[in-house]
């Protein structure tokens, strides 16, 4: 029986070898549990959420959280004022969120399969992305702790800084048009 | 080599176009803008009405609007039977212009090129080739090989992202210099008596009992029996003093041009899905249009991301384009309608005529409109050309839609 | 470019945001009620100021809110944003 | 010629290069230009009008005159040689007007990049690079752009000393000290083109075109710069000013400060025998570095009655002749200079001076270009004779010679100045310690003379534009021709228009303009300055958004099958989706009844995953799309699923898809596949700003599911095998109802819903899943995959229309024979009210219906238009509608069409005709439901 695939999973051979130089990594992170949840920030609900993840919805724009580690951990990254991305490792559960909203209003939905996680690393990661994105990315205004709903080229992507590059999220159709594109813009740093 | 000295391709001028008058205290007719469809109007309320005691009133130097800024392409291969109506009796008129003005206008026809990137853009494509046939507008329908015959500088490829499936081709169709078609009307209206008044922004309507009696401007008050408005991009502006609201949004469309070059584009391609017009004007710089700033907006200036996929749309198509300059950039207001068709006729106010919501495309209509706005206001009652375009039509729903099939609106 | 003022997500690229025109227009309570020039006017006609404009902007490639702001036309200058619901801002 | 040493050009090294077919020679650090000068060559291009001989002018982008072809390495049209770096194999040619573009493809790279800073100064001479030393004193993020090989700016040119050391040198240890810094980027080679709103600003970096053929192709040839700065500072510089007299034209004129630089920097003297024509004392520093060159200084003509003290001086001290209160009237010359005239101001004794150079300086203009861009405005400075920075309304401000400050000393407090400004000002707390400007001689000057033009009888020969060969006899012509405005002239004569956008020229121009008129400059002005500031290639602006990567390709879980498997594509928006499968030896007629008789006799798959899909979650979600669609949805049951439009307000189709009810609170939508993104942006919108207290979500689910329609009357035995647990009987699971199951092993929804009219089932999977699923299904050896045409076929067969194909903007449900799907009993739903607007109420209305010709085997070519009359007769012919699709049956046995057509409904029956080519193809009009009218397929 054939296996299932992730999205970017044909540019692996690709993207190994341009991590080889050591100025970029670049690799999918396939799989991961990813979360849509829709709340009112201000509700018990969303509280409630909070703890049956371990870690409360970040209420600041353009912030994200981590927590844990190894098969616990998860990132929850602010989408909008009552949205939120749960990135975590497969086997996080959509029904631990769905019994902390309950029977209230909110959403839990499951869009794993909806994006795929690029990872972005190495010393040239900011400059790489820098081609494709108008946020300012230095670590001092978009350093670990933030994230961001943006474009990168011409897709749009959920940016998460981390401490050595970035977790880039991309829709599942366009990963592989940002994979060509990542690679192509590399071409100077990893020739 | 250089096989002909370029500039010398301009014609001469003649030595007298127009005297800036002073504004006298009443005129007949006041037309509120001198750009191309003011000054046409103008001429033919004169020429064809004997109408001449009339001024044009403009807010800059005359022609200074959106005349001045247009990418002149000219066509008449419009989709709908009421613009093929309006704009095949322009396409006409420009046919013998050049004559009639006594003015060398560069009015070329090489053809316009529309090009069809998907099955859909086909069969609207044809679908437009075919109406346009039995409205007795010239059209064809080519295959990339045929448009590759036309010009063979575009890339015909299957392996673009978006590659050309076809296109439609009018062979009347072309360009104009524009700067040259306002000078021809305003030196020719001037001669039969109408004045042209520069630096002279109309800031408000009057209006009593319903009926139009002048205009306030920045140079005093101008008694008028009747007024015209052909102030583009700022007819509501305009509109708005006298309490008339229209469905019109400013936005600012930008072109640009690249350094001259030697001959290399021989007809007008337009493109609706990869984003592109151009053609190469009389003294060899490619004139290329770019998109519009989706923010209304009244300033001569757009964004510069647009030109970016400007620049990115036209190298698909023209990869020889690659090493070409782009000189200057600029940006014209235009007001688009709903429908994206304009608005010509009669207004609630009595004595006060629309001729508006051109939007991207009016350059191609300048001899035509001017001709049925004339006719408009001389009678008071709308051209037939110009009836499907009144105003009440977005009440009745009977809209002129160019936006589906009519490709780039230039 | 414009450098709009998310009130979420603070200034982003122009690029980012998906233009509504002008705000404040109303769905109207009860079509049905409305003359054919009253349901027309809702569907077509539109303030077009040349200066400030109260206008709807949605930040479709961020947070995907819609929010209004007030830019002068003649300048794009923006004198301020406001979320959906709260009122119009006295322009400076 | 070149000068023993001096210059700071690599003379150790030696590059070849030829231009106009003749080899030469010259040294790393020259530009062609002065490579040019250095060979004695004197024109460098023929003017574009006149066919005069042209020489080099200036010494920098303002150049008006020298625009060569680059042929090799790669064909480039137009580039000024004063601009461009030498290299070895470059090979050039003179140009009269026009630029020859490459036949073929360009293979170099191009890329962009964001750039954010605190302060971006534009310009490395003095005042930028004071400004950018100050502003990074404070630790500010600092950019500074210049667009020379190498900073210094104007003290590249001069032998001017700053902080007690050669100007240069100050220049290069400035420049590395900024380089240290970790907050500090130092663009070379990069010229700030366009300044925008909200201060974005965009360069344009030329990183390896000075490389020749040994750029490394994987770099980017040009990269553009974009850049948001806090605040900005504008060293630009200036551009000397040339005067209008007979003769100004000739290869050997040329401007002061350029001659300078030419003996200063790139150690050439571009003459043996020079005039110097100046009305400002700085021109005469260019006067006494050329005679200490060892250019033989005859005279400095000056049309002031006297010059400053100390200038006048050291003229004296060489031996130099000033000759105060004279004018150049005439250079003379057969193709260059050989002499020059000269007059007394005030009387009309002419006398000639033998020289083979003549120098100009009427003064400097500011660059205020940038500054003009931002939204600036400029103020004529009656001192100094020019147009200088104003007011701005950005956070902007210009320093030394761009601002109007001339002398050294000036410029570098000026941008010391401008730079801690703008530093402080950008941050919202600074605590650093102000740093000194530095130091250089202060020089006394006498006032300047703003002075444009030697009066004489004819002006045929002075020129305003060198480069589109404008003269002042053609500004008379235009003013005496009625024209008021320098836009007019400037239109008329096409002064200012050619690829130097008359840098040199624009204000002497307005000044002809205006003393033609009698009006003073400062009222007339000057044309628009526009972006781009230099010319910039295309291809930077395209940059990496070409070919592949232009637009993205959006593709499904499946696609890589579907390469494998043969598939060709068709777009549709940004995605890629299979059109037919051909067999080999297939055309796609074939391919496609194949594929059709395989769906309705057999079982076929199409990948559905582009559809797309919105998950709608809350307690108010029926009523949301109650308002949203034309039918009702609330009152759906779970398990179910129904077909709904949505319409504008103005009543016109906008999309379609079906709906099906998860769970209570739960609907899930699907969108045609072009308008997912645009219904979505729909919803959100009615949704948060119309009804923002209803109580639901929106989330985009498109690609969580890979979906596969399985069709065709054996669709039910296939899925039974793919899965055993799912009971599929009619009965268990009816038409509109969905189900969750494994399918192939894995978790799947399945819906059975039907576009073809087949009896179907749509699979949705994870699009991780999917290209397992898709395996499997294949891999029963059962099923034929299709793609969108066939698809196409069989809706059509059905009557069911597709949003775009069969609508256009300006059709109603009722117009496609669905009033069944608008609701009577809803009070309102958007688009309602416009169902009863005159026109919408026409009976007249265009009409889906079906067609068939009456000879079975012609197929109508879609977009075709339909006419009453079995003969046209003249132009404009009536049209009564148009065909929107139209294909081959298998099913049905002959060709079919939709059409929309007036009064459509009401005319079942009727024969209409269709003008194909020189025929006219007699048609029937039925209804648009033509395969299985009854619907008794549909349950297999
Ligand atoms: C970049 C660009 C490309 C285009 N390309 C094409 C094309 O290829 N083909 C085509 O057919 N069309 C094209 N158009 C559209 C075309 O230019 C316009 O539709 C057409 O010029 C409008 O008519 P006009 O010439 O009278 O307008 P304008 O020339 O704009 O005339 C209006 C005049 O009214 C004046 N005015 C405004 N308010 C007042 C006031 N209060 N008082 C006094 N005067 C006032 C303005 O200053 C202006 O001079 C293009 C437009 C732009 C901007
Ligand atoms: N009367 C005179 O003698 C006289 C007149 C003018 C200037 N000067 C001398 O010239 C110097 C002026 O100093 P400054 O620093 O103000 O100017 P500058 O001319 O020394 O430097 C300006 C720099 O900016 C660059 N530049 C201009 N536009 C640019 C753009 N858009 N993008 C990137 N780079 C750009 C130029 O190439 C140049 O390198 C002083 O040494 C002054 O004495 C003398
Ligand atoms: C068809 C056409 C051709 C043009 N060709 C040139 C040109 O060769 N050189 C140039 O500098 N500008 C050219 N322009 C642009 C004008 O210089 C100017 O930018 C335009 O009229 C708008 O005016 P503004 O920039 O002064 O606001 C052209 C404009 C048009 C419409
Ligand atoms: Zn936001």
């Amino acid at each position: 029986m054939a296996e299932r695939r992730s999205p970017a999973a044909a540019y692996a051979g690709r993207f190994e070898a341009a991590s080889r130089g050591g100025a970029l990594r670049l690799a999918e992170l396939p799989f991961l549990t990813q979360i849509d949840v829709r709340v009112d920030p201000s509700s018990p609900a969303a509280g409630d959420i909070g703890d049956a993840l371990g870690v409360p919805l970040p209420v600041e724009p353009g912030t994200a959280v981590r927590a844990g580690s190894g098969a616990d951990e998860v990132t929850v990254a602010w989408l909008g004022p009552d949205e939120w991305l749960v990135v975590a490792p497969e086997g996080h559960r959509v029904e631990l969120l769905r019994k902390g909203l309950g029977d209230r209003h909110g959403s839990i939905v499951d869009v794993s399969a909806q994006r795929t996680a690029l990872l972005v690393t190495g010393p040239r990661a900011r400059d790489l992305l820098a081609h494709g994105c108008a946020l300012d990315l230095h670590p001092a205004v978009f350093g670990p702790g933030a994230c961001a709903q943006t474009t990168l080229a011409r897709a749009q992507v959920v940016l998460i800084p981390r401490e050595d590059g970035f977790l880039l999220l991309v829709r599942s159709s366009f990963a592989a048009y940002l994979a060509e594109w990542l690679l192509d813009a590399a071409a100077e740093y990893v020739a | 080599m250089s096989p002909r000295p370029p500039g010398a391709d301009l014609p001469e001028h003649p030595d007298r176009l127009w005297n800036a008058a002073e504004p006298k205290s009443s005129y007949d007719v006041v037309i509120v803008g001198g750009g191309g469809h003011g000054l046409a109007t103008a001429y033919y309320l004169a020429k064809n009405h004997g109408i001449t005691n009339v001024a044009v009133l403009e807010r800059g130097w005359l022609a200074g609007g959106n005349m001045a800024r247009n990418t002149t392409i000219i066509r008449s291969n419009y989709l709908w039977d009421e613009s093929a109506g309006i704009y095949e009796h322009a396409l006409k008129l420009w046919e013998g212009l050049e004559d009639e003005l006594d003015y060398p206008l560069l009015f070329s026809q090489r053809g316009v090129l529309n090009l069809a990137h998907s099955l859909q853009d086909v069969r609207d494509s044809v679908r437009r080739v075919e109406a346009n046939r039995l409205n007795g507008v010239d059209a064809e329908w080519l295959d990339p090989r045929q448009v590759k015959e036309v010009c063979p500088i575009v890339e015909i490829s299957p392996d673009v992202r978006y590659p050309v499936m076809g296109a439609t081709f009018q062979p009347r169709a072309g360009i104009a210099k524009h700067d040259y078609v306002a000078w021809g009307f305003a030196r020719a209206a001037a001669a039969l008596g109408v004045e042209f008044i520069e630096n002279c922004e109309v800031t408000g309507l009057r209006v009593s009992d319903g009926r139009v009696t002048g205009v306030e401007t920045t140079r005093g008050s101008i008694a008028a029996g009747r007024v015209a408005l052909c102030a583009a991009g700022h007819t509501s502006v305009v509109a708005a003093t006298a309490g008339i609201d229209l469905p019109l949004q400013s936005h600012p469309l930008q072109a640009l041009v690249s350094e001259l070059l030697e001959p290399v584009h021989p007809t007008v391609v337009m493109s609706n899905a990869v984003h592109v017009y151009v053609s190469q004007a009389h003294k060899g710089e490619l004139v290329m249009g770019a998109g519009i700033d989706a923010a209304n907006s009244y300033r001569q200036r757009g964004a510069f991301h647009i030109i970016e996929q400007q620049m990115a749309a036209a190298l698909e198509l023209f990869p020889i384009f690659a090493r070409a300059h782009v000189l200057r950039t600029w940006g014209g207001v235009v007001d688009v309608t709903p429908d994206a068709s304009p608005i010509v006729g009669l207004s609630p106010v009595d004595g006060l005529y629309l001729n508006c919501g051109w939007g991207t495309g009016g350059f191609k209509a300048t001899p035509g409109v001017g001709w049925c706005f004339a006719h408009t206001v001389a009678h008071d009652e709308p051209h037939p050309l110009a009836a499907p375009f009144s105003l009440d039509r977005f009440v009745t729903g009977a809209l002129v839609d160019e936006h589906g099939a009519a490709a780039v609106a230039h | 470019m414009l450098l709009i003022p998310c009130p979420w997500c603070g200034p982003r690229e122009e690029a980012e945001f998906h233009y509504g025109g002008q705000a404040h227009v109303a769905y109207p309570e009860d079509p049905a009620a409305l003359s054919d020039e009253e349901w027309a006017r809702y569907l077509f006609f539109r303030d077009n100021p040349k200066g400030v404009f109260a206008e709807r902007w949605s930040h479709s490639a961020g947070c995907r809110r819609w929010f209004n702001a007030l830019r002068d036309t003649a300048t794009n200058q923006i004198h301020g944003v406001y979320r959906v619901g709260e009122p119009r801002p006295v322009a400076s | 010629m070149r000068r023993d040493g001096g210059g700071r050009i690599d003379r150790s090294r030696v590059l070849r290069f030829r231009f106009d077919g003749q080899e030469y020679t010259g040294h790393p650090g020259d530009t062609l230009a002065s490579a040019l000068l250095a060979n004695g060559v004197r024109q460098v291009a023929t003017s574009v009008r006149l066919g005069r001989p042209r020489g080099v002018f200036a010494a920098g982008g303002e150049e008006p005159n020298a625009v060569v072809q680059i042929e090799e390495p790669f064909p480039e049209p137009m580039l000024t040689a004063t601009t461009v770096e030498l290299y070895d194999g470059l090979v050039a040619r003179s140009l009269a007007g026009q630029g020859r573009l490459a036949a073929g493809p360009d293979p170099a790279r191009y890329d962009a990049v964001h750039a954010h800073c605190d302060v971006l100064v534009v310009g490395a001479g003095p005042a930028g690079l004071a400004a950018a030393r100050a502003a990074a004193a404070t630790g500010a993020r600092v950019i500074l752009a210049d667009d020379q090989p190498e900073p210094g700016g104007g003290l590249l040119g001069s032998r001017d000393e700053v902080d007690g050391v050669p100007g240069a040198e100050w220049a290069a240890a400035t420049a590395a000290h900024l380089e240290e810094q970790p907050e500090v980027r130092v663009l070379r080679r990069t010229t700030v083109f366009g300044y925008y709103d909200d201060n974005y600003l965009v360069a344009v970096e030329r990183r390896t075109n000075h490389l020749g053929a040994a750029a490394p192709a994987h770099v980017a040839r040009e990269r553009v710069w974009r850049i948001r700065a806090r605040r900005v500072v504008l060293a630009t510089g200036a551009h000397e000013r040339p005067i209008a007299f007979a003769g100004n034209d000739l290869p050997g004129v040329m401007l002061a400060g350029a001659a300078r630089t030419y003996a200063t920097r790139y150690g050439v003297l571009p003459g043996r025998r020079a005039v110097v024509f100046a009305a400002n004392d700085g021109a005469y520093a260019a006067a006494l570095d050329l005679a200490d060159a060892g250019v033989d200084v005859a005279a400095v003509v000056d049309p002031r009655p006297a010059a400053g003290e100390l200038v006048a001086a050291r003229l004296r001290e060489r031996g130099v002749e000033l000759l105060a209160g004279h004018v150049v009237t005439a250079a003379r010359g057969d193709g260059q200079v050989s002499s020059v005239e000269v007059s007394p101001v005030s009387s009309g004794g002419v006398s000639s001076i033998d020289a083979d150079l003549l120098l100009v300086s009427g003064g400097w203009n500011p660059v205020v270009h940038l500054f003009s861009q931002s939204g600036g405005t400029l103020r004529y400075d009656e001192a100094i004779g020019t147009l200088v920075p104003d007011a701005s309304t950005q956070a902007v401000e210009a320093a030394g010679a761009a601002r109007g400050v001339f002398a050294l000393p000036g410029c570098l407090a000026d941008g010391t100045g401008a730079g801690a400004r703008a530093a402080s000002a950008s941050r919202a707390a600074s605590a650093s310690r102000p740093v000194e400007a530095p130091r250089a001689e202060e020089t006394p000057e006498a006032a300047p003379l703003a002075y444009w033009l030697v009066p004489a009888d004819d002006y045929t020969g002075h020129f305003v534009d060198l480069q589109r060969d404008v003269t002042v006899a053609d500004v008379h012509r235009a003013t005496g021709a009625g024209l008021r405005s320098v836009e007019h002239v400037k239109r008329y004569t096409t002064a200012g228009t050619a690829h130097d956008q008359g840098k040199t020229s624009g204000l002497l121009t307005s000044a002809v303009v205006a003393q033609a008129l009698g009006v003073p400059v400062a009222e007339l002005g000057t044309t628009t300055f526009r972006a781009p500031y230099q010319p910039v290639s295309f291809a930077a602006l395209a940059g990496r958004d070409r070919g592949a990567l232009h637009d993205p390709v959006r593709v499904t879980a499946l696609h890589e099958w579907h390469v494998a498997n043969g598939a060709l594509f068709e777009n549709v928006g940004q995605w890629k989706r299979p059109w037919y499968y051909p067999r080999p030896g297939e055309d796609m007629e074939a391919a496609v009844l194949r594929e059709c008789a395989a769906a309705r006799e057999g079982v076929a798959a199409m990948d559905a995953s582009t559809l797309g899909k919105i998950d709608v979650i809350g307690p108010d979600a029926g009523e949301f799309l109650d308002r949203l669609y034309t039918n009702l949805m609330s009152s759906l049951k779970v398990g179910s699923i129904r077909y709904g439009v949505m319409c504008r307000p103005d009543g016109m189709v906008f999309d379609d898809g079906t709906v099906i009810r998860v769970a209570d609170d739960h609907f899930l939508v699907t969108t045609t596949t072009g308008n997912a993104a645009a219904v979505l942006d729909w919803m959100e919108e009615w949704l948060q700003t119309e009804w923002p207290w209803l109580r639901v979500h929106l989330t985009s689910v498109t690609e969580q599911w890979a979906t596969v329609a399985l069709v065709g009357p054996g669709s039910r035995e296939v899925l039974a095998g793919l899965a055993p647990g799912l009971a599929v009987g009619v009965d268990d699971f009816p038409f509109m109802t969905w189900r969750e199951a494994e399918v192939a092993g894995v978790p799947a929804r399945v819906c059975r819903i039907s576009f073809s009219g087949e009896l179907a089932f749509e699979i949705n999977v994870t699009s991780w899943d999917g290209l397992r699923l898709w395996t499997e299904i294949m891999d029963t050896g059962l099923v034929t995959p299709y793609g969108t045409e066939t698809m196409h076929v069989l809706r059509a067969e059905k009557g069911y229309p597709i949003v775009g194909q069969d609508t256009d903007g300006t059709v109603t449900p009722q117009d496609l024979g669905m009033s069944w799907v608008v609701s009577k009993k809803k009070p309102d739903f958007v688009g309602k009210r416009s169902f009863s607007r005159a026109d919408t109420m026409r009976t007249d209305r265009k009409q889906l219906v079906g067609l068939l010709p009456e000879d079975p085997e012609v197929l109508l070519p879609e977009g075709t238009h339909l006419v009453s009359t079995g003969t046209l007769p003249e132009p404009p012919v009536p049209m009564l509608g148009h065909v929107t699709s139209s294909y081959r049956s298998a099913a049905l046995g002959r060709t079919f069409a939709l059409a929309l057509v007036r009064g459509g409904q009401g005319r079942h029956g009727e024969r209409l005709y269709a003008p194909v080519g020189d025929t006219l193809v007699p048609v029937t009009v039925t209804s648009h439901v033509l395969y299985d009218p009854e619907g008794a397929r549909r349950d297999g």
